[in-house]
């Protein structure tokens, strides 16, 4: 074990994979001087671990700003023999190569009949709350889960980023990952050995038997510190982040909500056609009489992300928010 | 043919094998979508189909010059690419009619096919963007240090499309053995290219540093076998990427069963080109060079003619797919806990 | 009064506006050539009411091949004194403008604190169910809803598709229009007259008791078919269309489900993040008591879709699937 | 300056007034920057900000050849163009630190600035997107029979978006008035344009069949202003778009703040450009030339200082925006529904 950030912890997880195997490949902007930090030990190419060093320019590619291209190549790779982990830094970027996820990269293997595998790893990380204004700030990741053909994970500690990126890249299906900037400095023990997190299992973030909070990427620690709150008012909360998805863990969210009976979802993605919606939705179709209040959804608004730090904060979910949801849905006010 | 520059190794002339190959690859390709449209008018392909039929010669020559391991992506005027490359014709038409044994088990359809047992790795419904998956597979051929060269065959009209000149950009700038390959049929749907299109689309790739070349005669078969030879030469020999624009003209409408009347285009102007049929044209080549006589291209005609009837013949003997395998090869494991 | 197509009651609506505001241009591909038939009398120039003929080449402009090029040119040319209508023909060409959609068209006149506006349509046309394969069947209103900036409107009538789209197009926000392919040839007697359907007002298309039907685009006639049908069996149901998705008129659905009780929500599109599982969503936080029994969202499973007749018929709700889930909720299966 | 053929009519040269105007504006955009830079790193300046230090000559040069109605697009090294293009620096410098009186209302920021009252339209944290916005602005212009031109800032690494040739290519049919200008900084954050670029990106506009040139000497601001003032005189002639490549340099980091190493860029080559300081440059040749002496152009300066001392002054003294008004100006109407 060792202490490890989430930065960190995805950088291991890489080079663990390009070590492991000779088809994984990095793809992206920038990614040879590590201006993301996920591709080498440090600021200087002499530094150790620099992954340029390390594997060469023929497997750590930098590529001009050409997002389309960037994520077709990289489809077409994998349905040819390589592995390629694709960095497309900002989740804001993704947007340039929709056509492409959407098109070839979702479609291909179920067009074709299957005669296609597509063993391709996007990365891109949430970069929300940080005042760099709408362009920067989007968190993208329901659209995508409209999306049939595409697997989406979304880690909110180091260990979890190490173990499903890793999975991601053993997959030989596409994955997209989104990484929350908020939690890259974020840190834990993690091992130093390989291991995997295999897709479709939720993580029990914090156990408790009041009421049920389902939180997604950032929101996963703001509500577990709203529930450490909460155990001070006398109401127990069990924090599940479903970690990928898609594939979605229904399973652990309908039995906690079961015992529970009591259910808020939180997740910085605004709210129209969100993910809290697509759970609010599973839940209530399967478990309806076991509710024992309305479900309460704590997103951003349906409204764009404003630069000014006298503006951009009150956008997001938080443990005050989340604990509020809380006591509503438990029905203490 | 307006060469810019010639680098790759002077190509062998094809030989007489090749050249009735050649013909046959063509002829399969016509005698295909000629019946592929006849069925499509009479309900028995749904959906719609876009035929090469006058542009045999544009594909053939691209494909026969490449080697059967190549790889190439294609568009939504799908069906001669991977006749071209050497499909069987069975499983491309049991596609078309949606049958279990089509070569996408039905899923695909004509504006799909794919044959990756013959390098094909997918036509594109949408317009240009395949293009950049043929880079990638050059991509795979550089990283893996294979041989592969790799093909990409869009219209005039993709070639408005941006994701062409990232794709020509950053296979320049890694030398990738791709060859983009423009079919500029002069059309896109109803819409004449030289109303669309500033410049000369071969022209075009200088700018990005790449090999460019336009062929004047795409009915020609062996100008456009030649173009394609000498870029996959290039290609393989490490210098990069080419963009070839072939000039040619489709015979049909845009799409069978589509009427969106004549105004568009000259009637006049397509009696013109019928006179250029290239499959007639390259058989009184064969046969006024002495490569073959009438009789024996006349049995190559029959013996093509009995294979797209047995294609059919094929087609119709095979069942339609069961409904639940609509829910099977989204994803590679457990699929079934997505449906 | 006339009986019009839908796709009649478009090119009307078009032509409408094109005579009332100069500022009013169309542009998209094969617009010349009325390829769509919405820009024409007929299938020749010649015919009466062609646009080019009427409009010239400076108000009706064909266009490369180059979606999001067409897009951002028509999001700065609305925000310079234009008032373009954009046809992209298929909804599945979107994708190639995504980031215009989202990062220029969407989220500019917010960024710029209110100093632009976007007053732009953008056509297309959900092509599904017929037989054209993956690539051309998407019916991708969902992500957009979860993108703020855009209103988002989906007739399923000739008469809402004429007074909707007028609207739009006289609207100084940007607007995306989904249009059912399906119905392009459905007729009903429409006014001559000019009119405009308000946005966020829905429309119910058959009154009744017992069941809440919300229904989008062409699931809406298939919903009403199925209202017939559960008629005969002793179900009285209501069926709503939202006609805008955003806004979206929540406080119409509210009231009728507060009276039935019972909700149903069909719509074409992928399941997972889709409008049902957000009209869900909100029904169950703001009405929990009203319901009498979980609401049941008919979708399309989160599967590609697969070309063979035999293969595609299965992915969409119709009448059937519609009954079913009707019957289900009313506790009679 | 290579240029590949000359259309416009030939421009004056410009006047005294003229060139202290552009020595006025670059000095705008040095301090403003150099005292945003400060603000950065004291923490009075949340985000990030992209100075246009070094390049002033490119951008003025390009601004100043414009009218004042004229319209304009940028990027993320945004403050500069529209300093260039005459905005008052106080609600630039307020929209920075997020204020209720920035140019944006606080909701933009540096990466998204706009100011309507001079043309600008709109800065864009998205490389290469505001692009096509600038090309849809000249279409207004074409079809409301406005003489207004156009231009697009964009950087070498945007040249290697697609929409940028998308957006040539229909502004090339439709011989719209717009510039495309590529300020070619020589990298694009950490990657040097030579590894990522095919080709000259000048060069492209050969093939899409408009007008190209390369401006060698970017620091120059007279160089610069002659070039974008024959491609807007030829685009106001209804001869259609041009794209203009500045070489250029930036001297500070790709974003002040950032630490992403020296490895990649030479110490030695930022050396000898920074003797190459477009504003030292250019006050050195008023001089020479006897437009102006160093005691007028000192007290330019000291102006020009007291101006961006002005502009903070006013942003400290401005409140921030209120918390409500992050959920106006979504929409036109009825905002408060989707709220
Ligand atoms: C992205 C996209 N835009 C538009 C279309 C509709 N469309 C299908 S084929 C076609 C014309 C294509 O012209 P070209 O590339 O020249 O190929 P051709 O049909 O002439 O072989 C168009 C506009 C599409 N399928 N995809
Ligand atoms: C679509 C997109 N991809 C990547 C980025 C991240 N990014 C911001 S600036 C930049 C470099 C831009 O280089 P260039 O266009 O040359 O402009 P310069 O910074 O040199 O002025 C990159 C990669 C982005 N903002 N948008
Ligand atoms: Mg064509
Ligand atoms: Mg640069």
């Amino acid at each position: 074990m060792s202490l490890m950030s989430y930065l960190g912890a995805i950088g291991a997880a890489q080079r663990e994979a390009m070590d492991a195997d000779e088809r994984v490949i990095i793809i992206g902007e920038d990614v040879e001087a590590n201006v993301y930090g996920t591709t080498g030990g440090g600021k200087s190419r002499a530094d150790k671990g620099d992954f340029l060093q390390m594997y060469g320019r023929d497997r750590i590619r930098n590529t001009p700003i050409s997002e389309e291209a960037i994520v077709g190549f990289a489809a077409g790779a994998a349905m040819t023999g390589l592995r390629p982990i694709v960095d497309l830094s900002y989740s804001s970027f993704l947007y340039m190569a929709m056509d492409q996820f959407v098109n070839q990269v979702a479609k291909n293997r179920y067009m074709f009949g299957g005669q296609a595998s597509m063993p391709v790893v996007f990365r891109s990380a949430m970069f929300y709350g940080l005042n760099t204004g709408a362009h920067h700030s989007d968190r993208p990741y329901p659209m995508f889960m409209n999306v049939p053909g595409l697997k989406i994970i979304a880690p909110s500690s180091p260990s979890d980023a190490k173990g499903l990126l890793r999975y991601a890249i053993d997959s030989d299906d596409p994955v997209l990952t989104f990484e929350a900037c908020l939690l890259w400095g974020s840190k834990e023990e993690v091992s130093d050995e390989e291991y995997r997190i295999p897709f479709g299992k939720a993580r029990i973030a914090r156990e408790g038997t009041d009421v049920t909070v389902v939180a997604i990427s950032s929101s996963v620690p703001e509500a577990v510190a709203a529930a450490d709150a909460m155990a001070a008012e006398g109401v127990s909360v069990e924090v599940i982040d479903p970690r990928t998805l898609v594939p979605m863990d229904t399973r652990a969210i309908l039995e906690s909500v079961s015992k529970t009976g009591r259910l808020v979802v939180a997740e910085p993605a605004h709210r129209t056609c969100g993910a809290a919606g697509e759970i609010s939705a599973i839940v209530s179709e399967e478990i309806f009489d076991a509710l024992k209040a309305p479900i309460i959804r704590v997103t951003a608004p349906d409204m764009q992300i404003p630069f000014s730090p006298a503006l951009e904060k009150q956008m997001y979910p938080n443990r005050i928010t989340i604990a509020d949801a809380i006591r509503k849905v438990a029905g203490l006010r | 043919m307006i060469k810019q520059e010639a680098k790759g190794s002077s190509m062998a002339a094809p030989t007489k094998d090749q050249m009735l190959e050649m013909q046959r690859r063509m002829l399969r390709i016509r005698y295909f979508d000629e019946r592929a449209s006849k069925m499509v008018k009479r309900g028995h392909i749904p959906g719609t189909v876009h035929t090469s039929i006058g542009q045999e010669a544009q594909v053939v020559g691209a494909t026969m010059a490449l080697r059967d391991e190549d790889y190439m992506t294609g568009n939504h005027r799908s069906h001669g690419h991977p006749i071209g490359k050497g499909s069987p014709l069975g499983p491309l038409m049991a596609e078309l009619v949606g049958k279990a044994t089509g070569v996408c088990k039905g899923k695909g359809g004509s504006l799909h096919l794919a044959d990756f047992s013959v390098g094909s790795l997918g036509e594109s419904g949408i317009v240009g963007s395949s293009i950049p998956i043929a880079a990638g597979a050059a991509l795979s051929a550089s990283v893996l240090k294979k041989s592969h060269v790799s093909l990409a065959f869009f219209g005039d009209g993709a070639a408005n499309q941006g994701v062409l000149y990232e794709s020509i950009n950053m296979a320049g700038v890694w030398k990738l053995p791709v060859i983009f390959l423009c079919e500029n049929n002069q059309y896109a749907l109803s819409t004449p290219a030289h109303t669309v299109t500033s410049g000369v689309i071969a022209d075009r790739a200088a700018g990005f540093g790449i090999f460019g070349v336009r062929v004047e005669n795409g009915q020609d078969v062996l100008e456009v076998f030649n173009a394609v030879s000498e870029a996959a030469a290039r290609a393989r020999a490490g210098e990069g990427p080419s963009l070839i624009e072939v000039v040619t003209y489709r015979f049909n409408e845009h799409s069978e069963g589509l009427r969106i009347g004549t105004d568009y285009r000259d009637p006049e102007e397509r009696e013109q080109w019928l006179k250029r049929d290239p499959i007639v044209l390259f058989r009184n080549h064969l046969i006024a060079e002495g490569h073959f006589t009438a009789e024996e291209l006349d049995a190559l005609e029959a013996e093509v003619l009995a294979e797209v009837d047995e294609a059919v013949r094929f087609t119709d003997e095979s069942p339609y797919p069961e409904p639940e395998t609509a829910f099977a090869d989204l994803y590679t494991d457990k699929e079934e806990q997505f449906a």
